[in-house]
């Protein structure tokens, strides 16, 4: 049924009993052409672009519990291109697009909102830097807005400008950044996918995978044997260990990071903040709860949650920055498993299984980079080639030297 | 010929509160220094130290004192070394004492020392410590390096009154000072400056 | 959590730094060989990432200044014991 | 005003103390021991809230941290507290309470025109609509939700309060201070353990006060003040009042405690709130559990209140919640609350029990008041109080029946979220009609109704059996288990969660608005999973964290989908168990406080020099001295430089690094560390060297100088210095800890300062005298000495960073300032001036060296310049990784230097090059300008970049492309050392 405010209407009329399940919770069949291993955003985003863009609706996509339960539904929410090397731009700002057509595309209101995302400097050296990546912005054809103090000061007059540790001198601004609804984003891919024929299978968790002449056949699963031409791997957070039913290692450590969200309450926030000088974000939601976080825990972990110094951290970069939330209560925190990779960056590639294919390593990107991180995906499975907007995600970039490493803190995943 | 008065890290701080809840007395005109171990001579150190010092060195989280000298183990075989004897040749001559037995390397400028008392001391350490100070857990003797709201710090028991020293980087005394004062600004904290 | 370090006693992780897998051995790069880059690149870059138990390097910065190795679970971060990287850097 | 629904006698407030305060501008009194809840109900007042979605009218609804309705704005100006429960806060003199999330006015609320387009306001509605023209989200519909959305209002001013922060360590922490916890902290506590008791309410005895229990024969809430009183004398236990656990964590628990909530503002040198961390080696959890309500039409409207809670105001606040009072239950606790209504002095005018037989006992509990066994309250009916109930009796006869509250059981959550916070979810029990944790962490323990022990004897039992094991644990001497004696009191309880057939909303979520249509609507749009269910609907998402509404939503769910409630399962609790304010966890930690920070020895020297300071990491450096008369930076910048290139400068390094290494091996060490040879270098030299990390790009540089065979001293970069401490501990103690050395930080140790420029000789001559030979042939460029003046030790280090003749001083920290005026003062006649970071970078421009700009974590050695530094004889850090292909291309971006083609032009670092007429593309980008200057020396800006193929492009004229700020630049490509290339001013 196609969303509206007609049909809405019509529905609200009947009592609403007319409403069908938003996607098909299917029975998993024994072969498919396509088989994505993982039902968040970025599995669920690929099948939906696998049908689309590529007519290949043959497609199951397996997960292991419930549709959207990982990273896209545990994010801050944050959408953004900001980005400062050639490697990662035109993924994030294929995203952005694909971001800013997405509801009419998915016909689902994912409440994607263009408010703008703040960086802010603090010293002439990190304007400099900013400088550097606006530039770079720039000439990919991003949005990027150098702003001073004054300029700052007019977007967010409550800022801590007087007595902090760091002043602000400035900021980088994207106008076109903002956040989105997560989960919202989870079950529009899924709706679309589904109507296009492909099989949304939960709970079912791949055990393992059947690879005959180093070529992959099909998966293993909870729920028995499936047959697929293809397989695909959007599993961020587990990825090592999915990676290793296939006998290969990945240069990527999971991690745990932390957000939070605060009670409800009128809008102060208009936009998304970063404090770079404080490891610290915020944004304010539709709901009313300011959504904040900062850095990972720091340390390799599956647990899915994290512990109080880190909190501690990020609610201390809070109030340098905003002293004005100091009376506004956490609601709620909650921790998601990051692939940290080891340059900060993606990888999206084949495996060194014929036949199998690597969508992980998202770092801290992961949101934002859904539906880009989708196209690029079922690309590179419809087509056997890389799009050309991520040319540069190859899992040999560390043998050859050509790794994208945004922040230049080398190889230690929990510093990126 | 250079003739340079010196000055103490904590010589300008002074509390904004009153009361003697937290009695605060910087020690100056110590010489301090870190000893390191050379590789593989641990025993004869400790024989040398004991001869030379009367002092048996600890070999984990403790001081021992002797004479003026204060051997506090600050990590696997390495000592903070504070002599109190106003003697600045005294780096020098520990140096000498532990040739090729260890490394010295004086530091006498670099800390700011202050020895802490006072009723409130326990609930004020509390509030920057993250590590249980209790008598039983942390008895005199004990010597800890640790972080003091985001300032690395080096403290010890001297007796179960307690008396507390705490040592902090030089350029962190500000810092550090700020922290003291607001913890123990609710009974109150009072500079003593008298040097000991 | 809480590091029992083995020269201070039981320390709040915020004390430490974290550098990962423990298990890695560094290749003597002193020593020209074929494999070396290939066994440099893995040292480097290449991690099991285990769900599970872990022995990991954890520095103990605003302490002791040692490297420690550290057992933890990673599902649990259950930690069950700690030790100087290597006892022969003293003694 | 009086307070015409206290009733006349009974209760714990202090009705000698009245306190006065408001409530939406209306002047009231309560009494101390009140909560403003409780005192509010005690002068009548009702209507205290409006709903989120739907702005209906809401009251009161429970009697603690569950309350989901009763949210205020505490305070007014800079102290506001937005969505504060009024059950949680303690009344004080003066406390004024708004209430929030209403226009114009709480009665008349405009919004709660939203009740009539409820029908289209449904579970998720928003995403089918809203959708179209797609600009409209932003400019219409967004803003209008957001207005409408939200709660309370922050005050959007700093909040002046502040915060601490403490540890405190226990062998035993008890949370929760009701009878469970209080015999067992008796227990533990008499035989010695080291115990904590941390309690959320300002008093102890949890619902002992609340209750009419008994114990060894004394009201309850006696005999928990008299359970207080020992503790208190037992030094090995800790009482914590107005202190919640928030969080179970890795080896530690959060709590935290309400210093001076109950004040009208903290008093001086007080903290608003502080956040603890408690270290405990074994916990019992004993925070008992709250009362569920039940779904029907009409669940939320003023006078409907959780039996417990109207037990709660009756017995403790000696509060009427109402005069004609229903009662609707689904087990025995119900009846208890009907009996103490009547007790009370108020009237019952019916118990409906969802249940068909009732045990006799139980029955016996409300004398002749009227019962409808089998029977279900469908609707209840009022706008902005409660006036009448619909009851379906057992035959499906519906009756009206007049009444102004109405109390709700529908049995009991243990409140088991703190035992989850590790892990395990908790698990149905058919038996208790429960979740319970059946799997808390190792180190913790249930008691009391928390575990599913529902009467007081059992709460007693278990809390003096954990209190004996923690005993017995932790070695002290057994006493006898104490006997607590009270009575047992009747619990059965049959799960009912729904009623059907209303005509009035019913809702599940009270604060969210959820109804048990919308859950209905997420079964059939496939969010059957409690996750998808408590994420489409937001049920349990609202302040009150799900605490009377996720199991009722649940259990909807399962009977929907025609599963179990244990097969449904539960979502996962996370911490903060309740709000905690963002301020707590930050501390002291805020505003100039945010990091420490760190001045060095010459910081009030620099200060009176009239510096103007700069961050560099947690570091203030003087970045320029302005001058009487100097109207911008560049003016003072210029001067300085000038200054030093012609005549002398002082400066302080005293941030930069620095490390003592000792012992044998140090050469050999340095070896594998440095790109470049350092075993060679003679005792009394200098040489610069550069470190890399194991993936081949650049980690640092800096010089290190031989002061003795076996003592070196590097120095490191300001940002890099603990970076490289800890990089060096790393491969001392687990790379090759059979090298004989030794390293500690001397940063702090010495003061040190550069003395650079033509003139810089006469002055270090002028102030050391004869001490120290500073002839070229006696202390070459690169030489290094240490010596002493008097007492005073001196080190002298022959380096240049300006490419002046030049010299670094350093001496013990504690005479680092006399020393620099000791240094202006011998360098008066000479010209000499204070020059700061901004000249320092000026003249390392003009001379072409590298800094933080260009050592930023992605470049390797030969992209700086000094790849020849690359030691092919020896193996180091980083040798082979910076071997890999797209390393060694030649087209990488190397340093070049910069000019404007029109010298008057600016240079700005960040811009980008490319190639004159060609548009800007990723393509076309060539590079970026690391580091730009203008050069007093040339009169003219300069730059260095990094630039593809650099080397050999001098000569080349490019584009400086710079779109975010001042656009485009010409510049021409020249080599990177502009100011005496061949080194001679350094060596004279």
């Amino acid at each position: 049924m196609r969303y509206s405010l007609l049909s809405l209407l019509a529905n609200a009329v009947s009592g609403h009993k007319a409403w069908k399940p938003q996607w098909r919770d299917a029975a998993p069949q024994s072969a498919y052409d396509v088989v994505i291993v993982g039902g968040g955003g970025h599995g669920l985003a690929t099948a939906y672009y696998l049908a689309k863009e590529h007519g290949i609706t043959n497609v199951a996509v397996l997960e292991k519990g419930w549709i959207g339960g990982g990273n896209v539904g545990r994010n801050t929410t944050i959408i953004r291109s900001n980005y400062l090397l050639h490697g990662n731009i035109p993924l994030y700002e294929l995203s952005m697009q694909l971001w800013e057509k997405l509801e009419q595309d998915l016909n689902y209101n994912a409440m994607i909102s263009q408010r703008g995302v703040l960086n802010l400097f603090h010293s002439d050296g990190q304007r400099d830097a900013y400088a550097r990546r606006g530039n770079a912005m720039r000439i990919h054809g991003v949005d990027a807005e150098l702003l001073d103090r004054e300029g700052v000061r007019k977007l967010y007059p409550f800022l801590n400008f007087d007595a902090a540790r760091f002043p602000i001198q400035g900021g980088l601004l994207q106008r076109r950044g903002g956040t989105a609804r997560h989960d919202a984003v989870a079950w529009g891919y899924a709706r679309g996918a589904s109507d296009r024929g492909v099989d949304i299978v939960q709970n079912c968790e791949v055990t393992g995978f059947t690879i005959a002449d180093g070529r992959v056949t099909g998966v293993r699963t909870s729920r028995g044997e499936i047959r697929a031409r293809k397989v695909a791997i959007a599993v961020a957070g587990s990825s090592s260990r999915v990676a290793a039913m296939a006998s290969f290692r990945l240069p990527i450590e999971s991690h745990v990071l932390q957000a939070f969200v605060s009670e409800g309450l009128k809008p102060i926030i208009p936009g998304v903040i970063t404090f770079g000088a404080g490891h610290f974000y915020i944004s304010q939601s539709d709901k009313g709860g300011l959504v904040f976080g900062g850095d990972i825990d720091g340390y390799n972990s599956y647990a899915q949650r994290g512990n109080l110094p880190c909190v501690e951290d990020v609610c201390e970069g809070g109030m340098a920055l905003m002293p004005a939330i100091g009376r506004a209560r956490v609601l709620r925190s909650w921790a998601g498993l990051v692939d940290m990779s080891m340059d900060g960056s993606p990888i999206i590639d084949r495996a060194p299984v014929d036949g199998l294919f690597v969508n992980a390593g998202w770092c801290y990107g992961g949101f934002k980079a859904t539906p880009g991180s989708g196209f690029v995906f079922a690309h590179l499975i419809a087509r056997d080639a890389p799009h050309p907007a991520a040319t540069r995600f190859r899992l040999d970039r560390f043998r050859t030297g050509n790794i994208i490493d945004e922040k230049g803190q080398g190889a230690q995943p929990n510093l990126h | 010929m250079l003739n340079l008065a010196s000055k103490s890290a904590f010589a300008t701080l002074r509390s904004a509160s009153s009361g003697k809840g937290v009695v605060a007395a910087q020690r100056v005109g110590m010489a301090v220094a870190t000893v390191m171990v050379r590789r593989g001579r641990a025993a004869a150190l400790a024989d040398t130290v004991r001869t030379q010092f009367g002092i048996e060195l600890p070999t984990g989280p403790h001081w021992t004192a002797a004479n003026g000298t204060m051997f506090l183990g600050v990590g696997p075989g390495k000592w903070l070394v504070i002599n109190d004897a106003q003697n600045s040749a005294f780096v020098q001559e520990l140096e000498d004492k532990l040739q090729g037995l260890a490394s010295v390397v004086e530091q006498s400028g670099g800390l700011g020392i202050l020895r802490l008392t006072g009723p409130a001391l326990h609930e004020t350490l509390e509030k920057g410590v993250q590590i249980d100070l209790a008598p039983a857990a942390f008895p005199p003797g004990s010597v800890a390096v640790t972080s003091i709201a985001h300032v690395g710090a080096t403290l010890w028991k001297l007796d179960d009154a307690p008396i507390f020293e705490i040592a902090v980087a030089r350029s962190l005394s500000t810092s550090f000072f700020h922290w003291l004062d607001a913890s123990a600004s609710a009974r109150g904290l009072s500079t003593d400056d008298r040097p000991d | 959590m809480r590091i029992p370090c083995p020269f201070c006693g039981p320390r709040d992780a915020a004390e430490f730094s974290y550098l990962g897998d423990a298990s890695v051995r560094r290749p003597d790069s002193s020593v020209p060989g074929d494999g070396l880059d290939a066994a440099m690149q893995v040292y480097v870059y290449i991690r099991d990432n285990p769900a599970g138990p872990l022995k990991e390097y954890w520095y103990h910065g605003a302490g002791c200044h040692s490297w420690l190795v550290v057992d933890r679970d990673t599902r649990t971060h259950e930690i069950t014991g700690a030790a100087e990287a290597h006892s022969g850097a003293v003694s | 005003m009086t307070q015409a629904q206290r009733l006349a006698a009974g209760g714990l407030v202090d009705r000698s103390t009245p306190v006065s305060f408001s409530f939406d501008g209306k002047p009231f009194t309560g009494f101390a021991g009140d909560t403003l809840a409780s005192a509010l109900l005690a002068n009548g007042v009702r209507l205290v809230g409006r709903s989120f979605k739907y702005h209906r009218p809401r009251g009161i609804f429970s009697a603690g941290p569950e309350e989901p309705n009763a949210l205020v704005e505490l305070r007014a100006g800079a102290r506001r507290e937005p969505n504060t429960k009024a059950t949680c806060v303690e009344l004080y003199d003066g406390l004024s309470a708004e209430s929030q999330n209403r226009w114009p006015s709480l009665a008349f609320d405009l919004h709660a025109v939203n009740q009539f387009a409820s029908p289209l306001l449904v579970a998720g509605f928003y995403y089918k609509t809203f959708m179209w023209p797609s600009a409209f989200w932003e400019r219409l519909y967004e803003p209008a939700i957001r207005r409408a959305a939200g709660l309370g209002r922050l005050s959007g001013e700093s909040d002046p309060d502040s915060y601490e922060k403490a540890t405190a360590f226990c062998d035993l922490l008890v949370i929760g201070a009701g009878p469970a916890g209080l015999a067992a902290a008796l227990v533990a506590g008499r035989a010695g353990v080291r115990v904590i008791l941390a309690e959320s309410d300002f008093v102890l005895g949890g619902r002992l006060n609340c209750e009419t229990h008994e114990i060894d024969g004394a009201p309850g809430s006696a005999w928990a003040r008299q359970a207080e009183d020992e503790l208190a004398t037992l030094p090995n236990v800790r009482i914590m009042r107005r202190t919640s656990v928030f969080g179970v964590y890795d080896g530690e628990c959060g709590a935290i405690e309400r210093v001076a909530d109950h004040m009208p503002a903290p008093p001086e040198h007080a903290p608003r709130q502080r956040l603890w961390k408690i270290v405990a080696r074994q916990t019992i959890l004993a925070t008992g559990a709250v009362e569920r309500s039940i779904v029907f039409g009409g669940n939320d409207r003023p006078g409907v209140m959780l039996g417990s809670a109207m037990r709660t105001y009756v017995n403790r606040f000696a509060a009427a919640p109402g005069r004609r009072i229903a009662v609707f239950t689904t087990g025995d606790d119900g009846w208890r609350t009907a009996r103490d209504l009547r007790t009370a002095g108020l009237s019952v005018e019916c118990v409906v029990d969802t249940r068909h037989t009732i045990a006799p006992d139980v029955l016996s509990l409300t004398g002749d008041t009227a019962v409808y066994l089998g029977s279900h309250v469908v609707d209840a009916f009022g706008g902005h109080g409660l006036r009448s109930i619909d009851i379906r009796d057992a035959g499906g006869i519906r009756k009206r029946v007049a009444v102004d509250a109405l109390a709700v059981s529908g049995g009991w959550n243990p409140d088991v979220a703190l035992a989850t916070h590790l892990g395990a979810s908790p698990t149905w029990s058919d038996a208790k009609a429960a979740f319970l944790a059946t799997e808390p962490p190792r180190s913790m323990a249930l008691a009391g109704a928390a575990a599913g022990h529902w009467t007081l004897a059992e709460a007693l039992h278990d809390g003096g059996t954990l209190g004996m094991d923690a005993a017995t644990r932790y070695g002290h001497p057994q006493l006898a288990q104490p006997r607590f004696r009270t009575s047992d009191e009747a619990t059965e309880v049959q799960a009912c969660w729904h009623v059907g057939g209303a005509r009035s909303k019913a809702f599940v979520d009270l604060q969210n608005d959820v109804t048990d249509r919308d859950i209905a609507l997420a079964a059939r749009e496939g969010f059957r999973s409690v996750e998808h269910l408590k994420r489409y609907t937001t049920l349990g998402m609202a302040t009150d964290q799900g605490r009377t509404s996720n199991v009722g939503g649940l259990a909807i769910m399962a009977e929907l989908t025609g599963r179990t409630i244990a097969e449904t399962g539960t979502t996962r609790a996370r911490p903060p168990h309740i709000p905690v304010a963002i301020g707590a966890f930050a501390g002291l930690h805020r505003d100039t406080h945010f990091k420490p920070t760190r001045l060095t020895s010459g910081h009030q020297w620099a200060t009176g020099q009239g510096a103007t300071f700069v961050d560099a990491g947690q570091w203030l450096r003087a970045q320029w001295f302005a001058r009487p008369g100097e109207t911008d930076w560049l003016q003072s910048v210029t001067r300085e430089v000038r200054t030093v290139r012609s005549a002398v400068g002082v400066c302080d390094v005293s941030t930069l690094g620095k490390i003592a290494l000792t012992g044998p091996d140090v050469g050999t060490f340095l070896d594998r560390i440095y790109i470049n040879t350092f075993s060679t270098l003679d005792v009394g030299k200098v040489r610069y060297g550069v470190m890399l990390r194991e993936d081949g790009f650049v980690m640092d540089d800096g010089t290190t100088a031989r002061l003795a065979p076996d003592h070196w001293m590097m120095s490191t970069t300001t940002a890099n210095a603990a970076k490289v401490m800890q990089h060096l501990e790393f491969c001392h103690q687990v790379l090759w800890p059979e090298l004989d050395v030794q390293m500690v930080s001397v940063t702090e140790q010495w003061a040190q300062y550069a003395v650079a420029g033509p003139r810089s000789r006469a002055l270090l001559q002028q102030l050391l005298g004869t001490v120290a030979d500073l002839s070229n042939e006696a202390f070459p460029y690169l030489a290094c000495r240490e010596f002493r003046c008097g007492s005073l030790p001196v080190r002298l280090y022959r380096i240049s960073f300006s490419g002046e003749l030049a010299y670094e001083i350093a001496v013990p920290a504690n005479y680092g300032d006399a020393l620099a005026q000791a240094l202006i003062d011998a360098g008066r006649d000479l010209g000499v001036a204070p020059y700061g970071t901004e000249a320092l970078s000026v003249m390392r421009i003009e001379k072409g060296h590298v800094a933080g700009n260009e050592i930023n974590g992605q470049t390797i050695a030969s992209d700086l310049g000094l790849g020849r530094m690359m030691s092919t004889r020896k193996d180091y850090v980083g040798r082979v990784m910076a071997a890999r292909p797209a390393l060694v291309d030649s087209k990488r971006p190397s340093l070049v230097g910069l000019k404007p083609v029109d010298p008057a032009a600016r240079l700005r670092a960040g811009a980008h090059f490319v190639a004159r007429g060609v548009p800007a593309s990723p393509e076309t980008d060539d590079g970026y300008m690391t580091s730009t200057a203008f050069s007093p020396t040339l009169g003219h800006w300069i730059g260095l970049g990094l630039l593809a193929d650099g080397p050999r492009r001098t000569g080349e004229r490019l584009r400086a492309y710079d779109p975010v700020r001042a656009g485009d630049v010409d510049v021409e490509v020249v080599p990177p050392v502009f100011v005496d290339p061949k080194g001679e001013r350094l060596r004279a």
